[in-house]
């Protein structure tokens, strides 16, 4: 084989790269996309007025997901699946974002942690490596940082709106949250710096327990606190 | 000796002859560069101190003078614009774009700012617009009916970047307006922070790269403002029932938390 | 004037800019000694025992100015007085904290505004720049705002100390400040920030007058207030 | 000695470097995950039903202690004693969050600040550089500081709790701790702005000692302060 | 107009910039190709053997130009053509290539300097801005000064395939380009970078001259260097 | 599912990544030793003396590579194969060297260009990703380029030891390297830069071509160029 | 009552009166220094454009008409700097220093590159100060015998500076010359450099800091003009000597390389 | 010991360590400038005049080492010496400066490597860190390589002086000395940054090589390097 058929015959490889990683990208981009408007269905509960409405947001939350997880069906054509960490880059930031959006559709309907297992059939995807496309440990735990920090400004958000008992609830979540951090040895550098924000939205919305509690607010507090 | 090589190139050369034009080319643009970053800071300036002119309203009994002396001012840094149209003029604008860009979005800061505060909405990039037409400097010597109108677009990019940079600047508004008294401005001013932060949010990262940028300083603003607003309701829920009538009437927005603001 | 002596000479004048500014550095490492030992003496005033004091602690400070007079005289011997600010960065931190601690002590003494003309006074420095050594109008700008931020922890204190008008007199007097610094067309620098940060301090005294007023505990409050 | 021999031995002194640091990593990490423990132990002293147990916390987290001296004594023969600070910054990290769970816990116990011996003792280390593997003052003061800004957590969620009165101890503990430090002359860059962190921990208690008294909570305050 | 429907507006134009864009890139695409084939054609003449096909590379180059001008008539109907400056950044790179690869080619043929009007036409675009796409000035002189460093290596490799008379040519026609870029007043940018890169490239076929001439190997040389 | 119980199963998940990391960068680490070993042995050949005795140079290189294959087989038994990606940067650094050591090993041997087959059969590994731990097709491109650069160096260094023909087979060699990557499309960053390096190489063996011709060192340029 | 609280404070007010004194005295400071960064960048952009046309004296006969020519565009600089010198006046010059550095580092690079050429030596910071004394223009306009005279002084870290980018001017200097055959000028400017070179390392991080940044640059520069130097030698010693009289008469240099350079 | 005696103490402990640091700033302050007149007098050896000078100039800088030595010795009496790695990064860049001096005043006496240990009889430390204030390894290497870089400028620098010998001692010199880095499995971070330095070295010199070796200049070249 000459030197120009063996570069023929590479360049052939990168072509198949190249397209892949543009394919990737484009559908990435409307992945974004969706992640943005489910993001401005969900900033509305910040309203004042948005609190009564969080059952409707959901509903339209989950509308989008459908959305969401044809797009990611449509991605997960894009490439062989047992090259995922070769692309990983591509969409990991765009997977953290919507995973947030996720836990925070869950919270909001349930006011629990959604598990990984839950993630995966609402963005359509594995838990377990193996079987293809799946859910990176490490992107999950990112989004679950990003919607602790979202409920530290919903519970400011609530007492503006007059719901007193909403914080109260955030902060036994957000503590256990916390807990559930502090098992794990994180050696990753940027989950550990978001990790350090935690400890802000735990202290935050501590302040806002108080303030509540002062004034007579939240005489569950106690109760909730201690059962 | 030294120099006998070079003398081969003879001054009838059509390189040489070339190289004049492009010479003269080359230095017109960048004359022209530089007039555009000096009227550029200029435009930032005076945009800055109507920013500053523009914060005193939540201080004196008679805002309409402020929002009068801060249109004047604003008035001469139209006219720098108007120079800076008038050097634009057949040229590329996006050639040039980078020289005077930092001038308009100030401007465009401080002329949103002016606009939020007596008409409590967004300016819109067309109103922007449309009061950047000018008359060009030759034709109005002439004084003709038909002399030349010069128009200065501002780029949906300069836009969104001073929008981005009124945000902090309505924060400051806010603060002041608590420590003043004013209670309805800062759930006024949390409504429009949050739609504007919704917008952007929207927007993501489709917009030009300095918007991301400042999307961090915006949420911090935000989240300012947002604070405050929990104060005053935390606060104003422990307000005695008795005390509302004659102590401050005016508050009207704390009376019941029950009501609901906005 | 061969290259070398040339750098001689230029290495001349770098000696002589080196000494001078380990001299001032050395005078400024005093300075600071002695304003911590102003700022001991008043931060009492924020203990609710400290209140009755607040005469004699002015006393301890005057008498301790004494000191930052001749140090700052020793510290005027060290370069020439038209090259002020060239050195201006080794004593802007510390003249601020002068500044500060002298206006705390008008404050204190008077209720009123130190003039720049009294700081000067105070410091042992001139107005006027032509003068000598004189007050930087930013550093004094900066000195009030930091006794700003002060005052409105002590509006706090005041209340817990049980004085329930001190505070709408200090809410007073920082409107009126902020009032003057609206005249002002500050660069994006320090001192900038800081005045942003007046805003809190002035949000924070309207929110300790506004829980007198609504308790009944200041009717002065009221009279301020509508007035 | 040819060039190769020299370069040889070179190579042995280096791998020897290289051993000890691998060696010192492994042990850290097993000092931070017991330090993560005793968080997890002490965090619970934040939650309402947490302020009775903290006699009984104490002890468990005493218990740990022992963990932590027999992982420094683990340490201490990883590296000959003398060249402490030419490996300090491996365990530096993990040695101030150790200061500050031990000060904390000291604090809990007997709310007084915990001297440099003290801790010490706890982790099984010298005072004295000269003895051996010892408490560098920066570190125990930088542990001392994330201490400080633990208790004003700590008397916010005291309020939160029901108990009026830590407060107002806190506040006072905190006061002698920052005129502790207004003697210090720091011009360690990472200290330095630790401590101006301490101011921010200060204001944010007296405003919580103000909340209590202007509501009346805080009849204490005044006989506490003036003893 | 509210403030939803304010960026909803904003969105469209920067929907339809994206899309422009996304377009250029692909067009650019197809350009880099087209230049780096015309590169490998004019390669050869750096060959011993190449010298003699000077003519036919030339001539294959030409028909390769017809690709490059359909390349960029379909390029100026991706984007108004007044925005050409908005642009600019996605097409610089390959256009510089293009304008190399034009001079490259004139040179060969009639070992003189393309003019901007030739290029202009060589690439099917036009010379003033205000007619539509253009040769921009700094781009154009960019390209030439690419061509420059090719010669100084074609100078070289002259030598090596026997040709010593080329080399005093390629000298006389770099000195009258170096004549005319000391005309020139540039900015500290990439253009200045490049210029000050011809030095070298006088200096290089300066010196190969000089190789020829005291080897007596070009008597032109002499009548060129010493007139 | 509680969250702690989550939380620890996480921990799980993470802490066999870690391990796997740490076992992969322990083999790594031998691998680079060897690399270094192979190196040692090829640098011989850039001196005058070396040059007889490059094919005995080959053979012990040859055998360093048994080394090389053993060692890269343990590193297979370190992860599941189809996780390359998501470990690659791991070895990335050390294989591209590799890659060079084999190409100039082959080139010593037959002054022609390794195929990636070869390559991959000299470190022990797989051409298709399919098959297992792969020769990465932009890595392999990598050591070709490192290759290149080593060769412009033996270039000057044959010249110095008095063998004049070398040169000008490397010229050849370089020139069509040079046209098969100019085949290729090359999208990514830092493979993009090493080409680039490649017109320096090519640049740099043409002047020494040329210093030897103009010399009349090397008559038979011309015959070996016009083949 | 939103505005109620500050109405208290009466214009009368002592504190307002002092702001607004302060106000006027900030406002006039900032105005200088945006005066002086435009002053400034002018002064660059002239700097500049003399030191481009230094370099074309290494391809042209008549250097001297060059040389005048460059002097007469820094006598246009120099008046500019005659500007920045009377708004200091009375001044503290460091205050507004920051403004106008950047302009007088370009200058002394441009002065001191005429003068190396003129004169084959470097330029003293006196020297340079000596041609920077004009007369205060309103004294100008009285035409007085005894009108005020103007000093501007170039500090010693701006002299430092400056010198220190003049040797990248004088490192292209270098290499023109070899490109145009003269094969004295490069080893004039090998050693002229070194002895520059020996002199930053000699003050070595006792200068102020930006001098340490550019440091890396000289010793590259320093390196271009050695190599090249190494290269006029090592083609040098392949000369023919009975080719030496009547080829390259000029070259003295390289006649015999036992004999040393310089 | 109450919270004042206990930071009155812990001042006086900081004070130490302050005075400590001021005073070893202060002698390295000394040790630059004669470092820095070490390197004026070496660095006329540059000049073409100054190759004949080279011994009278190793002379005045063995003298000037003198000076070294007794400023050294006053370093060492600033701090015990058992702490030599808490206060390294003081002494760390001008004892590589010096060892860089040292290295190249033997290398010109000797042409030969200068060992750790006559570097340390120079400076007049110890070898072994157990005796006292020694000579860190990195930092030997470290003025190693800065001393190869200064000599491929020596080599340049040689033959414009019209010594066509001294480039080949020199090559071979760093030839060898390659040979021994590529002994070390470096980890350090800028230890290995200047070891990458020293490929270019190498490559320098071997061109200086070439140079001399195509025009004849160097018939040594070989048997020297073959010896
Ligand atoms: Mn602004
Ligand atoms: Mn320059």
């Amino acid at each position: 084989m000459s030197v120009t058929e063996m570069f023929g015959y590479i360049q052939g490889f990168l072509d198949v790269d190249q397209e892949i990683r543009e394919d990737i990208r484009k559908v990435v981009q409307t992945l974004e996309q969706t992640a943005r408007e489910i993001l401005t269905v969900l900033q509305s509960v910040h309203q004042p007025s948005g609190f009564k409405e969080i059952p409707s947001k959901c509903v339209r939350s989950r509308d989008l997901f459908c959305k969401v997880r044809a797009q990611i069906a449509d991605l997960k054509t894009k490439f062989p699946s047992e090259q995922y960490y070769r692309f990983h880059e591509h969409w990991r930031f765009v997977l953290q974002r919507l995973v947030f959006l996720a836990a925070f559709v869950v919270y909001l309907e349930t006011e629990a942690l959604v598990t990984r297992e839950d993630v995966a059939k609402i963005l359509g995807i594995e838990v377990v490596r193996e079987k293809g496309f799946h859910m990176d440990i490490e992107d999950y735990l990112a989004g679950v940082l990003i919607m602790a920090s979202e409920l530290s400004r919903l519970a400011v958000n609530s007492v503006t709106a007059g719901d007193y008992d909403r914080p109260l609830r955030i902060s036994n979540f957000i503590n256990e949250l916390d807990s559930g951090f502090r098992l794990l040895n994180l050696k990753n550098d940027s989950l550990r710096k978001r990790y350090d924000g935690l400890k802000y939205d735990v202290k935050k919305i501590e302040e806002v327990v108080y303030d509540l509690s002062i004034r007579g607010l939240a005489k569950e507090a106690e109760s909730v606190g201690s059962k | 000796a030294d120099t006998s090589r070079d003398v081969s190139v003879k001054s009838s050369s059509p390189v040489l002859a070339a190289f004049k034009v492009f010479q003269q080319e080359l230095d017109t643009r960048h004359d022209k560069y530089e007039r555009l970053v000096k009227l550029s800071r200029d435009v930032t300036i005076e945009s800055k101190r109507s920013i500053f002119l523009l914060h005193r309203v939540t201080s004196v009994p008679n805002t309409e003078e402020i929002l009068k002396e801060a249109d004047l001012k604003l008035d001469g840094v139209r006219h720098k614009i108007g120079q800076i149209a008038e050097e634009l003029m057949g040229e590329d604008i996006y050639q040039f774009h980078r020289a005077y860009t930092p001038g308009i979005q100030e401007y465009v800061e401080a002329v949103s700012f002016l606009h939020y505060i007596r008409h409590r909405r967004l300016i819109s990039l067309e109103e922007i617009n449309a009061r950047l037409v000018f008359c060009s400097q030759g034709a109005a010597d002439a004084l003709s009916p038909g002399s030349q109108v010069l128009t200065f677009h501002v780029t949906p990019s300069d836009y969104l970047l001073g929008v981005a940079d009124l945000t902090g600047e309505l924060m400051r508004m806010c603060i002041s307006s608590v420590g003043n008294g004013d209670i309805d401005t800062p759930f006024q001013l949390s409504q429009f922070l949050r739609q504007i932060h919704d917008g952007f949010s929207y927007i993501g990262n489709t917009g030009p790269y300095e918007v991301s940028k400042k999307l961090h300083t915006l949420r911090q603003s935000l989240a300012k403002v947002e604070d405050a607003c929990y104060t005053l309701r935390v606060r104003g829920s422990e307000i005695p029932k008795h005390m509302l009538a004659d102590v401050f009437s005016s508050r009207t927005t704390l009376i019941d938390p029950e009501e609901g603001v906005v």
